[in-house]
Order: structure tokens, then C-alpha cells, then sequence
């Protein structure tokens, strides 16, 4: 690039190098790195602009704050956020599943509770739930713990229009004819689960 | 805990101590690739969790790891007086040709990739995080990716108790002394014993055990054991003991129940 | 840079959505993405090929790890790594170039496998490639071995569409004369060595 260069090969480094950056680059970092002169910079910045007007490519220039950045037209947005914004979706651990359907039947429910449900500790299997957008926070209990419940992607994710569309408990039920409150048999269950 | 269910994660080998010596025997690993090291630690770190010290476990568990570290040592030293390999120089050359061309093969494919990978190293690759705006799940890209019922079946285990605990886990010893009588007892009978069709229907401590008090019947001089080929069947033959009286050694004898071979 | 036109919408969306992707964006993909027919799609690719054809631009479009990137043109190396002080990855040693030609050949293959062909332990070896991301575990084989496989960033640093792209290794097997030739001389290096 040195020995002048010509004004398109300028541009096309300028181009591959904001392309590069994650971050907008300054006429003085485009200065140093290609190893030319401002005036040179700013014919291939002018250059470029031109190149990626709005309207002629998928990619445009944009000059911002920190200098030049390179950005994608807003009319790909629809596109990319079917590509990129889609859900992680590996399947579930087993504790994940525990704690989810802990979730999902008995909410709000804290984590102390699903805990002592469980027989152990469970927060991992909160925050990763939490971070996949399954659950989230609802408010607080009368004791101050961070009460849960299931979010609207949950119910996408398992194709339920409601929580109503949960499967019925009876049939997965072991002792279905026990008329204690769903929530005091779990609790119940998960105590003995504890016990030494 | 008995040393045969420490439980190994080594580079070659994961599972449980008693059947890496059962694996290292069929040479179905090579015992140089086996970290002795590590095992050592594995159950170091395993008494350290227990908190004491099972003396006669420790006891086995040093004898067991001294027989391993004997045998390979022997594989790693030059054999002393190991006859000369039966092999005509050209089928030596042939072998060592074969591996030689392996070796040749991947060594240039390995120049080739080395050379692609300089031709593609001026390719740079973007590497940026999203834009915000496309950090957010959307739920109109979602779609269903789980089934409910899972849910459910979560929910009716949860709100099965748990069952009694399980003691099935617990087993009989099986003492050293025992298994190095019931070899004696068997070479006494026949001069060979498949080692399969003797021990092959019992359970995998039992015959790591028997493994075990076959070297040591063969430090003391009384047994040796062939294996023809990998993964072939294990002949044990019984040598002279001093000052016991021989009866009559006969054909290979298929002690026990015979099961079927692996 | 050739000043052409406005390229027509679809090709703009797939440079957009290559441009946003961290990974190489495989057709289907882009079909469920843009929400258009797979003949549609590859017509735009063809397009956006054209567009940026080596020489043209400061971007290069890409085919690498069964899909479709954007790189930068190799012109721009020089500046591009003094801008982002992105050093030139070192070339690989001859133990790790071996070691990963078994690797991506035999695929899955264990350690002692590896060692077995090389003939020397290759525990380093793969422990770079590892690092390096070039190799990763793929299971366990039946005794237990810790297996070993290339990974999506090995096919797209060695410009790889895909593992079928790798030449065909008995393309490195000697001729037959020269198998003869070297099995000649291994016999008198034997006879040489049994003489007193």
C-alpha cells in the first residue's frame, strides 16, 4: 500500500478494515494502519460512502462518534432476526426438567422451594433456566425470596397456547386417589428424598 | 470401598480399576499408554473424600499397583534373554514397510495441510458481537422444541418417594487368598485352564480378583499365562511348585460353569 | 471497486445476514431466513459472488465449513493486523501438521491410535491442536480412549468446504516403483546389520 496506492485498492483496504473492527475506526487509526496520508484516507472514505450508499448494498457506511463503522441495511432486519435472534434450544437435563415443571405447575414458587421439592440445591438449574428466557422473576414472597415463574417463550417452546395446556398431573400422578394439595405432597415427597 | 470399583478417567482408559487390569492383560490397551501416576492419585484423591483409612484396601491396592507398575516396567526395559523375533528379513521388512508407508502417508498429507493452512491464513474473518437489537431472543423465531409431557413425567417422579434404599450394590468379598486357592486347586487338576471358560460367568470383581492372584501365583513362580493373539482367549498353564506333590496334570480342563466367550 | 449499481434486495439481505453471522451460513439457513426458495437464494449468492469476485472489493465471499462467509481480501492482511495488533498465527510445527492429517483422515481416532502411526506419544501434539481449537473430543471409543475429531474452525481456516474437500490421501501413497525401491532398501539396511 505504500508507494502512494491507488485510490480503489485504498478503499478496498479501508473497507476490509472496517469490515474487520467490531468497533468504528478513527481517520488517524485508518492513517497509521494503511500507511498513507489524510487525504488519501478521506478520497477512499468519500470513495466508500459512495460504494455503500443506502439502498445499493446489503452492508452501508456509517460515520459515528468514535469514526467509521460498517453496519447492515435496516431492511435485512426481519431476515436476520429469524437467522440470528432464534432461541437456544439443547435439550434438557434431567434437573432442568425438575425444576421447570416445579415451575410451570405451581407457580410463583421461590427457589427454596423447589429445593426442598427437589431434595437438593437448585440454582444452577434457576439460572440457567433464567438465562434461556424459560423463567423469570415475579415479585417476592412474604419472606423475601425471589419468586418464579414460566415466561411467554416457555410456552412457544413447548407449543402450549396457555398454561392451561399443560399436561394433566393425575396421569403421571403415582398415587392419584391422594387428595393432599398438589404443592404439601411435593414438598412431602422431596423431604423424604432428603433424609438420610 | 473395595480398590477394584475405584472408578478411572485416564486419557486411554475410563471405567472401573478392576477392569483396566482385565483390559491390560487382553492387550486390548497397551499398558505403556496407561498413566500409573494418575491412578495412584485418582485414589489418593479417593481416600482423601473417605476420610479413613481401610487398611486392607490399601494393603490390595498397593499390591495391585506394584504388580502393574512390575509388568511395566518389564515392557519398557530391552528383554534380557527374549529369543529373537522368528521373522525372516523379508517379511521384517514388509511389516516395518507397511507401518513406514502409514507413517509417510500422513506425514505429507500433514505437509499439504500445512500449506493450506499458510495459503488461507491472509483470509481474515469477522469476529463482532451482534447488535443489540438482535441480542434478544425473538419469539417469532421461536418454534416448539420441546414436548410437555416431559414436564409431566418430571412432575409424577417428583411426586413418587423414594424408594427403599438399595443395598444390591453390596457384595460378597472376595478374598485374595481364595481365588489364588481355587487356581492352585484348578492347575492342580489340569496343566492348562482357559481362563475364560473357567472364570468367564463370574462377576467382574471376582475375576479382577482372580487376575490379581494370578500374578501373584506368578511371582511366586507357580503360573504363567499365554494369549496368542488380541483379544484371544487367556491360557493359563501351572508350572512345578517345590515340595508339593503333583497329580497328574492333564487336558485344559473347563473349570466352573463354562460360559460363553466374549 | 467496480461501480456498479444497486444490487436487487435479496442478494443485499444475504450479504447483510453473512455479514451479522459469527459462523458460515449453510442455504437452508438462508431459505428459512429469508423466507424464499432455494433456487432464489442460490441465484442471489451467484450474484453476490459476482459482486465480490476477488479483486473488486475489500470483501471476498467464502465457501467454507458448509456454508457461506464474508472474509476479507488477502490484500488487506498487512494493514489489517497492524490495526487490530492481530499477529500472524504461527504456522503449524511438523508433529501438529501429522498429527492433525490422522486426525481429520481417521476421524474419530484416539491418542494411542495416533501414536501408534507416528510412533512417538502425541500427547503434546493434541494438546495444541486442542487449544487451538483445530481438534476436539468426540466420545470415548470401547476401552475407553478419549476420541478425537476436527472441528468447524479447522475446515474454515484451511478453506475447507467440508471434510469431502480434503484431497484424497492415497493421493500421498508412493508409487509402486518407489514402494519397491524402498522395500529394496530396508532388506540391505537388514542384511547389513545381521552381518558380523
Amino acid at each position: 500500500m505504500s508507494g502512494g496506492g491507488s485510490a480503489p485498492e485504498l478503499a478496498r483496504t479501508v473497507e476490509a478494515l472496517l469490515f474487520l473492527s467490531p468497533d468504528p475506526v478513527g481517520v488517524g487509526e485508518l492513517i497509521d494502519a494503511c500507511e498513507v496520508g489524510e487525504v488519501q484516507i478521506r478520497n477512499a472514505l468519500d470513495l466508500l460512502a459512495e460504494e455503500l450508499a443506502p439502498g445499493r448494498r446489503g452492508i452501508v457506511l456509517r460515520e459515528v462518534a468514535g469514526g467509521y463503522t460498517l453496519a447492515t441495511d435496516p431492511m435485512a432486519e426481519r431476515s436476520a432476526r429469524r437467522l440470528l435472534a432464534r432461541p437456544k434450544t439443547p435439550p434438557l437435563t434431567a434437573a432442568q426438567a425438575e425444576t421447570l415443571a416445579i415451575v410451570a405447575y405451581l407457580q410463583p414458587v421461590s427457589r427454596p422451594e423447589i429445593a426442598r421439592i427437589r431434595g437438593v440445591s437448585s440454582e444452577s438449574g434457576v439460572q440457567t433456566l433464567s438465562e434461556r428466557g424459560l423463567i423469570e422473576e415475579a415479585g417476592r414472597s412474604r419472606f423475601g425470596a425471589v419468586l418464579y415463574r414460566t415466561t411467554e417463550l416457555f410456552e412457544r417452546l413447548f407449543g402450549l397456547n396457555g398454561l392451561e395446556d399443560l399436561p394433566d398431573v393425575s396421569r403421571f400422578d403415582p398415587t392419584p386417589e391422594d387428595a393432599a394439595e398438589l404443592r404439601e405432597r411435593l414438598l412431602a415427597a422431596g423431604e423424604q428424598r432428603a433424609a438420610p | 470401598m473395595r480398590t477394584t470399583d475405584l472408578e478411572l478417567d485416564l486419557d486411554v482408559f475410563a471405567g472401573p480399576f478392576d477392569l483396566l487390569l482385565a483390559v491390560v492383560l487382553r492387550e486390548e490397551i497397551s499398558l505403556l499408554e496407561v498413566e500409573l501416576g494418575a491412578i495412584v492419585i485418582a485414589y489418593i484423591e479417593h481416600l482423601d473424600e473417605e476420610g479413613e483409612l481401610d487398611l486392607e484396601a490399601a494393603t490390595e491396592f498397593l499390591v495391585l499397583i506394584a504388580a502393574l507398575l512390575e509388568l511395566k516396567s518389564r515392557l519398557m526395559l530391552p528383554a534380557e534373554e527374549e529369543p529373537e523375533l522368528d521373522l525372516g528379513p523379508e517379511e521384517a521388512a514388509d511389516e516395518l514397510l507397511a507401518r513406514m508407508l502409514e507413517y509417510r502417508r500422513y506425514r505429507d498429507a500433514g505437509a499439504e495441510l500445512s500449506h493450506r493452512f499458510a495459503r488461507e491464513s491472509p483470509y481474515l474473518y469477522r469476529s463482532a458481537p451482534l447488535p443489540v437489537e438482535l441480542r434478544r431472543v425473538s419469539l417469532e423465531a421461536s418454534r416448539q422444541a420441546y414436548d410437555p409431557e416431559r414436564l409431566g413425567l418430571a412432575l409424577g417422579d417428583l411426586l413418587t418417594p423414594p424408594p427403599v434404599p438399595d443395598t444390591s450394590h453390596i457384595r460378597p468379598t472376595v478374598s485374595l487368598e481364595r481365588r489364588v486357592e481355587v487356581l492352585r486347586d484348578l492347575l492342580g487338576r489340569a496343566a492348562r485352564i482357559d481362563f475364560d471358560e473357567a472364570f468367564g460367568r463370574e462377576d467382574r470383581l471376582t475375576q479382577a480378583v482372580t487376575i490379581f492372584a494370578l500374578l501373584e501365583l506368578h511371582k511366586k513362580g507357580e503360573a504363567t499365562w499365554e494369549q496368542e493373539r488380541n483379544f484371544g482367549p487367556i491360557v493359563v498353564s501351572g508350572k512345578q511348585r517345590a515340595g508339593r506333590e503333583e497329580p497328574g496334570g492333564g487336558a485344559v480342563v473347563a473349570a466352573g460353569i463354562g460360559g460363553p466367550r466374549r
